[in-house]
């Protein structure tokens, strides 16, 4: 089982992740979930910056990982989010996971991104042509969170 | 010493990103909960910032409830719900 | 909103793939599954042939993509199976869906994967150091695909 | 005439991928049970492979139960549980 997490400026491939989750030749199922910045409905988003807590942030992602790992049999979990200042359509967040069974994978992935939501300290600050503003959180990502109790 | 960080929006409206306590200024077994009060006395800004519900707090780089006892040496941080992801 | 399925021999590239799904702006939640062709616990395995009805194959992928498009709020469904002769370790199976919101693709990307199982007519030979035999359908499939009834 | 095709352990077992039978020795509005039941009786080996519980039928490319109506042009398939993904 093999567990990492990465929390850097620095943009990541999604193409590598893959081909490192799917090296594991027990795992026949590999499940990604990618977070991307997106355009705002009410005003054009110039660009979003992400403070994150050094060390507490890795902890906390490394501690979301091995409760997945726990849960369900995995091959491996990959966790990466970036920080500083993002633009539009740049990539936030990567979670990948790999197991014998697709279910498995699914769950783990959903878990971590649910858990990830709400529990690791990374705070999202919007720049838009409407100035700029903290992203509050959302009661939707409380309840999925909820829903692994 | 009880060093206590801030973040986020609560960074910005406090205008602080870290402080150092002196933790002799504290009971033997103080909870963070007795820390927050230290810190909403301060003035009627902080008071006010510092009493939202939605709150979170860590002690040691972990999250945790109010009643978590802190001693010299522990870090606390108090900030505002997480939206990473 | 982009559905698109695909039959082939051919490999597919995860990283093709995943640019052509995290494209569209209003999309900040990307999931991908990828089956692969996995050892067998009992036996060395060699390849695996890959049958399928050409004609209701593809209809049945895009009937069931359809279906995860009529349930979920998606920018984008994509399904490639792959036919033939398969050796370890290559890929079998990608499903990806983009949405704005990432509940909605974990789940639309499940659902795919669960009618798929149980309703796409593949038919999966193992050839092994034991010999050839067909693989049987598992009963946790039919299970997994109930839920969403 | 009606096609009918086997796929996969069916089609080894039976040794047949297609045939096509005359759909006037079927009743006007005859079911895939009906096609079924005159192919079981070709054999005992026929009858048994395609007595099987698990066995699933599709008309014109849709999965769908042997009480679904059948005639001349008309695409019968039947295969066992499908194993795909």
């Amino acid at each position: 089982m093999s567990i990492s997490v990465l929390v850097q400026h620095e943009d990541f491939s999604m193409a590598d992740e893959y081909a490192q989750l799917s090296r594991d030749s027990s795992c026949g199922a590999v499940v990604t979930f990618c977070g991307l910045v997106r355009e705002l409905s009410i005003s054009k988003l110039h660009s979003m910056t992400l403070e994150h807590y050094p060390g507490m942030t890795e902890q906390a992602l490394l501690a979301i990982a091995e409760q997945a790992q726990q849960r369900w049999q995995l091959g491996a979990v990959r966790i990466i989010h970036r920080i500083g200042t993002l633009t539009p359509n740049e990539q936030i967040v990567f979670v990948g996971v790999a197991s014998a069974h697709r279910a498995a994978a699914f769950e783990a992935a959903q878990f971590v991104m649910d858990y990830l939501k709400t529990q690791a300290p990374f705070w999202k600050k919007e720049h838009s042509s409407q100035g700029q503003h903290w992203v509050a959180a959302k009661t939707t990502d409380q309840q999925a969170a909820r829903r692994w109790e | 010493m009880i060093k206590v960080l801030f973040f986020a929006a609560l960074r910005e409206r406090l205008n602080t990103a870290a402080l150092e306590l002196d933790s002799s200024s504290f009971e033997h077994d103080a909870s963070a909960a007795a820390v927050l009060q230290h810190l909403q006395s301060r003035s009627a800004d902080w008071q006010q910032e510092l009493s939202r519900q939605d709150l979170l707090c860590a002690v040691n780089q972990k999250l945790c409830s109010l009643q978590t006892k802190v001693g010299p040496g522990d870090e606390l941080a108090f900030f505002p719900p997480v939206t990473g992801g």
